[in-house]
């Protein structure tokens, strides 16, 4: 297993090498010069363009500037920020980098069980009017655009009913809602994915055979069958994660949370590349760290699969 | 169970117990929302208008300006032309302490401009006030290491001495700052400590959430009555309202959309501050690049085809004054006989027809640019123009950067921009945007307006000045040069308990005067 | 006292296009220590049946009518709850797939112990070593380490091994087995058969033997029930049926004795195919594969009639039923 | 046919007669589906029809009309620029489902294409493809979706470009996972015994048997995909004006939403219930094609 890790580790390192690659030439493939940024509207003062030009090394071939930024991710600064003089880009994310990863593992430890539990109620009722609301109501969360959700629990829960802060990062109250909004996209759709896996399992032998041997029904459920979804489950969490990272945009933008998501959509308007490029690196590494654990996981889930296997 | 849930939800729950703990707010701070993280907290990197809000409470000029827009000395008490105009010499304020507890005198206004000039140091809006002194270029090429043009008389007396008159120069918000900082905390002091000598001193900037401003105990002005400033980062102006409304905010400045609603709601209505903004609005027409634009009907008839009764009613929702010349009211130099503009599809009609294109008939294809957020009045522009004239007009939107490019090397044909003042005085609008030799001139170039502009740069008797402006201005409306448009007002929201926060035309006044009940 | 004792019992699905009836008036018993040989091809209702003594049918079945009477205790009105606490230490079921019938997530070894520990038999500490014992018994080798061994692990004919102590954890007084060898190598299938019927004889068990093999039912069945379309067509004592089977479907089965080992697909002997549930003809279920079918066939449905001493058959034609032979 | 599977057995038989029967009370049955098509075709109609059915030109800006709430004349309000926002929700469900379906079509065919090659070759051609496949995946799509957005420009042309370059990856490992699976099948082992054309197996034996899995996919798929746009369009890197998209329209709503709720509230609904439309209809299809599928 130890082998299992260090050789999908290395595995990763090349898409990571990749994901700069792309990264540090698709960001200067935007249109918009941080330079003419720096400058607003004083853009057209030749002296001081080639002045910051200079400084910041943009005026060094390609090639050159992408050593210089492999340079800087190695040591551990990631560059100058463009936008936030004299700061290193480390300085302008470090605080971001706990918050998003506490913002989307909050909401996914809150939102697989949940999921787990909806599913599972919904399939043992399948067919059922039960059954149909929950899916009703699954669909329904997946279908509501999470600006959409975020603006109408603010407007319900902070301003009508003055329960919960309307925005703002610090306190546990804070994130009740940004995580809500988080949680209920992935919940409805873990709740989905096991309804479906559930259905199919429940229909399988051995299912048929814990009953037959008197084993009870709850057992039955949340042992057997449940057991045997969590596979596919935990393949799709590592999606859901992806969605989740992606969800901090949105959720960080609408409750003001100086996350990563934030940080990065700011530094694309402004034009930050060192900021852009570090954070789409770091929201990759993460990323697929993620699923480096997930396919550890499947082997813990499941013994039948051998290492080999879950890296295809 | 796979997942540990009770080991992962535990970790969770700590570390929202860490995080609420650094959360509180001390209850004296006034708490104002700023729309974005500011991009620097130093005077010599300043540079950009929200970095403005927080510079100033901590750093101060020569001059500064009062709640009526008024122009006041500040840590000069007085100044005199030196010969032929060509410098000042300054009368330092005495007693006045810098944040580190340091003195202010004169060798402090050599240093911030030799800090401002120094090659690498990436300087901001300041250092090109600069220009005009005595030895800047030395100093910006490196070929000196002070600043010849300043002379320290004594320590409450300085001369700058320029190499053309710049009359001016007083009111330039060049900010001074402490010549010990460097010794005191490093060469990278920049975002960690203020040197200045405003009311406020820096406390704390959590990035991409507040900045935190603690009161200076020995300001010249006498010491805040409230603890400290927190500029909270809130880029959303539908969250600040919401944190104003829940009490989370004491000041909010109000903007775009909101502005509506502030005016729809009796409550916030009557607790709202306003000031006219020091900022100008044009079409910029550049006949170089669009044809039809070289016949001055043709400009006419376009300007004629806007309606900014229409656009302050319904884009501003009356948050908005209309603009008949190009210096804005609370600017001085600002002319308010100018006639107004009227709306009239009629004239505009005949006078497209008149210049050989009527109906729009004739008129090539062209493009409104502007960015995403000036969408909405480029949408009216061009459906207006294509209703009155028959104009064949496409909208697009640019990025940022890429527009401020094209548009300031005069690239862009046909685009509606804005123009903040630097400076309380005209001068600053009709030599920057209409100046033929200005990097940012928008299209219409004439010499006699550029004489006149030479003219005022060195006339030091304001009356004499202004009359000037007004002469100039007049000028480029008669050709119509361009169409100018409404400016949005300035507007904050007060918060009950609170006094003392006071807006004029440049923004909020710094909140050394302000005071918190309870 | 019988052990087992179904009459008249009627199981229907609902379906897509409505309730189907698959079982009809089926009535058979089993006495301890007894092998009852329930024999028919795939589809004929045997498998439903098993399933509606272990109160397995699932959602979509439903028993409409008839009784099932366990050591005198009847099923058909017990709760779920009651009827789970029967499966296990009363009647147990081993099935037709070991390799999909166990969880592949579970150790072999705790799937034997919790067919135990569910029930409280014993604490689980014991259940563990008797659940190695039970291995061993049911001859896999080195049982301690193949305990913690996961299904995947194992051959076929182990996974049905293990499947047999689960069934057996408890001790049942009843073991329904459902074509328990027809997945595995025919090298296998006897030392599964004869496995079970060493247990039986040892744990004193009735067994309900399913098969669609008459080689393996002559072999070992003390009585045989065949089954057609969801219905019972014969009941006897076994040397009764295979020398005077008084059922044309039955004397067809009985033709493919020499080819015990061949799947049902195989049986060359039958015309046509059984219809599904559902789709059964009028009258006689089996008249349109009928060699020596009569128009009445087709018209009601021929009651189980006594064929002999405890010999019954469902067919109008017992008497001439020799009659087959000439026409096969 | 066993009895013991009956509850399946329908999709299973071989017979096409009886299976496309199945399929309709199957499908006629299906709460989901039934809820889902009837949405699905009443968003369609009105994309199809949108041109004929506004009752004003959805950019027609009338200052003078801004923030009118719901009335007569304008039966969801007016915006900010006083355009019609009944007639912009119309327009907006064209652009919609033209985005949706341009992405799919593209991300369908070279999706399932690719797939199937990788599948169906294996060794390096599967390799190379996979692992490209893998790097996109390494990246969170909306990060994809904004850089090439900022790269080429918004625009209609570049949000299905930015989409598809998002989707066809999961397309394309479902139709290999899919393919893997049927390779060892009888009917396809036997085909390559027989010297049949690869082309032609592909044709006539994987692709029929990969349909109806990868149809509910593509059904679940649409709900997404508008979601994406109108994410992009909300970030303003979608749709751009003056076309009228819902994402643009819940953006430009939202920041007024206590004072004139009738924009983003219109848009939010609008946008929620062709979801919910797509995602019963995909749900619907699934159960009733492929109740044992299990791809994702």
């Amino acid at each position: 297993m130890l082998h299992y890790a260090t050789r999908r580790l290395l595995g990763l390192t090349l898409v990571w090498a990749v994901a700069l690659i792309v990264t540090f030439f698709a960001v200067r493939a935007v249109p918009g010069d941080p330079i003419m940024v720096m400058l607003s509207d004083h853009a057209g003062d030749a002296a001081l363009e080639a002045r910051l030009r200079a400084d910041y090394g943009l005026d060094r071939p390609l090639p050159v500037q992408f050593l210089a930024y492999i340079g800087d991710v190695l040591n551990g600064t990631f560059g100058l920020s463009y936008r936030y003089v004299g700061s290193t880009v480390i300085d302008v994310i470090r605080d971001g980098m706990t918050i998003t990863p506490l913002l989307a593992l909050s909401a996914l430890f809150i939102a697989v069980p949940l999921g787990l539990f909806f599913g599972v109620f919904a399939a043992v009722r399948a067919g059922s009017w039960a059954d149909t609301g929950i899916i009703l109501l699954l669909v329904t969360f997946i279908s509501i655009p999470s600006f959409a959700l975020a603006a109408l629990l603010v407007w319900m829960l902070s301003l009508k009913l003055a329960l919960l802060p309307v925005a703002g990062w610090g306190s546990p109250a804070q994130l009740v809602l940004p995580v809500t909004v988080l949680v209920v996209g992935p919940m409805a759709v873990i709740a989905r994915l096991t309804r479906t896996y559930m259905l199919e399992v429940l229909d399988r032998d051995f299912v048929r055979t814990a009953r037959a041997k008197g084993v009870r029904e709850n057992r039955v459920i949340w042992r057997h069958a449940l057991g045997n979804t969590m596979v596919p489950i935990v393949t799709s969490i590592g999606l859901i994660f992806g969605g989740l990272l992606s969800g901090a945009f949105v959720v960080e933008t609408v409750f003001n949370i100086p996350g990563l998501g934030r940080i990065a959509i700011d530094s694309v308007l402004a034009r930050d590349y060192p900021v852009t490029m570090s954070i789409v690196l770091l929201f990759t590494v993460f990323y697929s760290l993620i699923n480096l654990c997930v396919d550890l996981i499947y082997a813990w889930l499941d013994p039948r699969i051998r290492f080999d296997e879950a890296a295809a | 169970m796979p997942i540990d849930l009770k080991k992962a939800l535990g970790a969770t729950a700590l570390a929202t117990a860490i995080l609420a703990g650094s959360g509180s707010a001390m209850a004296a701070d006034l708490r104002v929302n700023i729309a974005a993280d500011p991009s620097m907290i130093d005077p010599i990197t300043y540079s950009e208008l929200i970095a403005g809000q927080v510079i100033s409470n901590m750093y101060e000029s020569f001059t500064a300006i009062d709640a009526d827009g008024q122009v006041i000395p500040a840590l000069a008490e007085s100044w005199e032309p030196l010969e032929g105009n060509l410098g000042f010499r300054f009368k330092l304020r005495e007693g006045v302490k810098f944040h580190s507890g340091r003195e202010f005198t004169a060798e402090d206004v050599k240093f911030s401009f030799e800090e401002l000039l120094r090659p690498g140091n990436k300087a901001g809006l300041n250092a090109p006030y600069l220009d005009v002194v005595v030895g800047a270029d030395a100093m910006k090429d490196g070929s000196a290491d002070t600043l010849s043009g300043v002379t320290v008389v004594d320590d409450y007396t300085v001369e700058v001495a320029f190499t053309r008159p710049d009359v001016l120069f007083p009111i330039y918000p060049i900010y001074l700052f402490d010549s010990g900082i460097v010794e005191e905390a490093g060469p990278e002091w920049y975002n960690k400590v203020s040197a200045g000598t405003g009311a406020f001193k820096f406390e704390n900037w959590s990035r991409g959430q507040k900045v935190e401003l603690a009161a200076h105990a020995d300001y010249w002005g006498g010491a805040p009555a409230i603890d400290g400033v927190e500029f909270v980062v809130i880029p959303s102006p539908e969250t600040a309202m919401a944190m104003f409304e829940t009490g989370d905010l004491d000041v909010m400045v109000v903007d775009g959309p909101s502005m509506r609603r502030v005016l729809g709601n009796p409550e916030l209505k009557e607790r709202a501050i306003t000031a006219a903004r020091a900022q100008v609005r044009y079409l910029a027409m550049n006949s170089d690049l669009y044809e039809p634009f070289k016949d001055k009907r043709v400009r006419e008839a376009v300007c004629r085809s806007l309606d900014q009764d229409a656009m302050i009613a319904g884009l501003y929702s009356g948050a908005a004054k209309p603009l008949y010349g190009q210096v804005t009211e609370g600017v001085a130099g600002y002319n308010p006989d100018l006639p107004k503009i009227e709306y009239d599809p009629e004239k505009a009609k005949a006078l497209l027809a008149e210049a050989g294109y009527p109906n729009g008939e004739g008129l090539p294809p062209v493009k409104l640019s502007t960015t995403e957020p000036n969408k909405n009045q480029h949408l009216y522009f061009a459906s207006q123009l294509q209703e009155v004239l028959n104009m064949p007009v496409d909208v697009e939107l640019v990025e940022r950067g890429t527009h401020l490019k094209s548009i300031n090397s005069g690239q862009t044909p046909f685009f509606a921009w804005g123009w903040s003042a630097g400076y309380p005085d005209g001068l600053y609008f009709l030599s920057q945007l209409w100046y033929s030799d200005s990097p940012y001139n928008r299209g219409w170039k004439n010499a006699e307006f550029d004489a006149l502009i030479d003219k005022a740069s060195m006339t030091a008797d304001n009356k004499e000045r202004y009359a000037i402006y007004h002469e100039a201005e007049g000028m480029l409306m008669d050709d119509w040069g361009t169409c100018p448009l409404p400016v949005s007002t300035l507007m904050a929201t007060v918060r009950d308990g609170v006094s003392g926060v006071a807006i004029q035309p440049f923004g909020l006044v710094p909140f050394a005067d302000v005071t918190i009940a309870e | 006292m019988k052990l087992l004792d179904i009459s008249g019992l009627s199981v229907s699905f609902n379906t897509l296009r409505g309730p189907v009836e698959v079982l009809q008036d089926v009535s058979f018993d089993v006495m301890p220590g007894e092998v009852v040989g329930v024999v028919g091809e795939s589809g004929s209702g045997k498998s439903v049946t098993s399933l509606a003594i272990m109160g397995l049918l699932g959602h979509s079945g439903k028993i409409t009518s008839g009784n099932i009477a366990l050591s005198g205790t009847e099923l058909t009105t017990l709760s779920e709850e009651e009827l789970r606490a029967l499966r296990g230490p009363e009647m147990a079921m081993i099935f037709q797939e070991p390799g999909t019938s166990l969880n592949p997530v579970q150790r072999v070894g705790d799937q034997i112990v919790e067919a135990m520990t569910e029930h409280a038999f014993c604490p689980p500490a014991e259940a563990r070593r008797r659940a190695v014992e039970l291995m061993d018994r049911v001859g896999i080798p080195a049982p301690d380490l193949r305990a913690r061994d996961y299904p995947h692990q194992l051959s076929g004919g182990m996974k049905q091994r293990i499947m047999i102590a689960i069934a057996l954890a408890c001790r049942p007084k009843l073991l329904i087995a459902d074509e328990p060898t027809t997945a595995l190598d025919v090298t296998i299938q006897a030392q599964i058969l004869n496995l079970i019927l060493d247990l039986k004889d040892e744990f004193g068990m009735g067994v309900m033997l399913i098969t669609h093999d008459m080689g393996v039912v002559a072999q070992i069945a003390d009585r045989v029930v065949v089954m057609y379309g969801g219905q019972v067509v014969e009941r006897s004592e076994g040397d009764a049926l295979f020398t005077r089977s008084a059922h044309p479907y039955s004397r067809l089965l009985l033709r493919s004795i020499p080819s015990a080992s061949q799947r049902q697909d195989d049986l060359p002997i039958i015309k046509g195919t059984m219809p599904a549930a559902g789709r059964f003809p009028d009258g006689c279920r089996f008249h349109e594969r009928c060699p020596m079918a009569m128009a009445a066939c087709a018209l009601s449905v021929p009651p189980l009639n006594e064929a002999g001493p405890a010999h019954f058959a469902r067919c109008f034609r017992t008497e001439a039923i020799d009659e087959l032979e000439a026409l096969a | 046919m066993t009895l013991e599977t009956s509850k399946t057995d329908a999709l299973n038989a071989p017979a096409p007669r009886r299976g496309l029967s199945d399929f309709q009370i199957r499908f006629l049955r299906s709460r989901n589906a039934m809820i889902g098509s009837i949405i699905v075709a009443f968003v369609a109609i009105v994309a199809l029809l949108a041109p004929w059915i506004t009752p004003h030109d959805p950019t027609k800006v009338s200052i003078m009309a801004t923030w009118l709430p719901p009335g007569a004349d304008h039966l969801l309000g007016t915006d900010a620029l006083g355009r019609d926002v009944l007639s912009r929700l119309i327009m907006g469900a064209r652009v919609s489902l033209t985005v949706a379906l341009s992405v799919l079509a593209i991300t369908m065919t070279f999706g399932t294409l690719l797939g199937m090659v990788a599948a169906w070759y294996r060794g390096h051609v599967d390799n190379v493809l996979m692992r490209f496949v893998d790097i996109i995946f390494a990246f969170p799509e909306l990060i994809i979706a904004i850089i090439v957005a900022a790269a080429m420009g918004p625009g209609t042309f570049t949000v299905i470009v930015a989409l598809a370059l998002v989707w066809w990856p999961g397309i394309a490992r479902m139709a290999r996972a899919l393919v893997l699976s049927l390779r060892e099948e009888p009917f396809v082992e036997a085909g390559i015994a027989c010297g049949t054309p690869t082309w032609r197996i592909m044709w006539r034996h994987l692709l029929p048997n990969i349909v109806s899995p990868m149809i509910v996919r593509a059904s679940l798929g649409v709900g997404m995909i508008i979601m994406a746009e109108a994410t992009m369009s909300f970030l303003g890197i979608g749709v751009q004006e003056p076309y009228p998209t819902w994402g643009g329209m819940i953006r430009d709503g939202l920041p007024n939403l206590r004072t004139d709720p009738h924009l983003a509230l219109s848009a939010s609904v609008a946008l929620g219930i062709t979801m919910i439309g797509f995602n019963l209809l995909g749900d619907g299809l699934r159960d009733v094609l492929d109740p044992k599928s299990r791809g994702r």
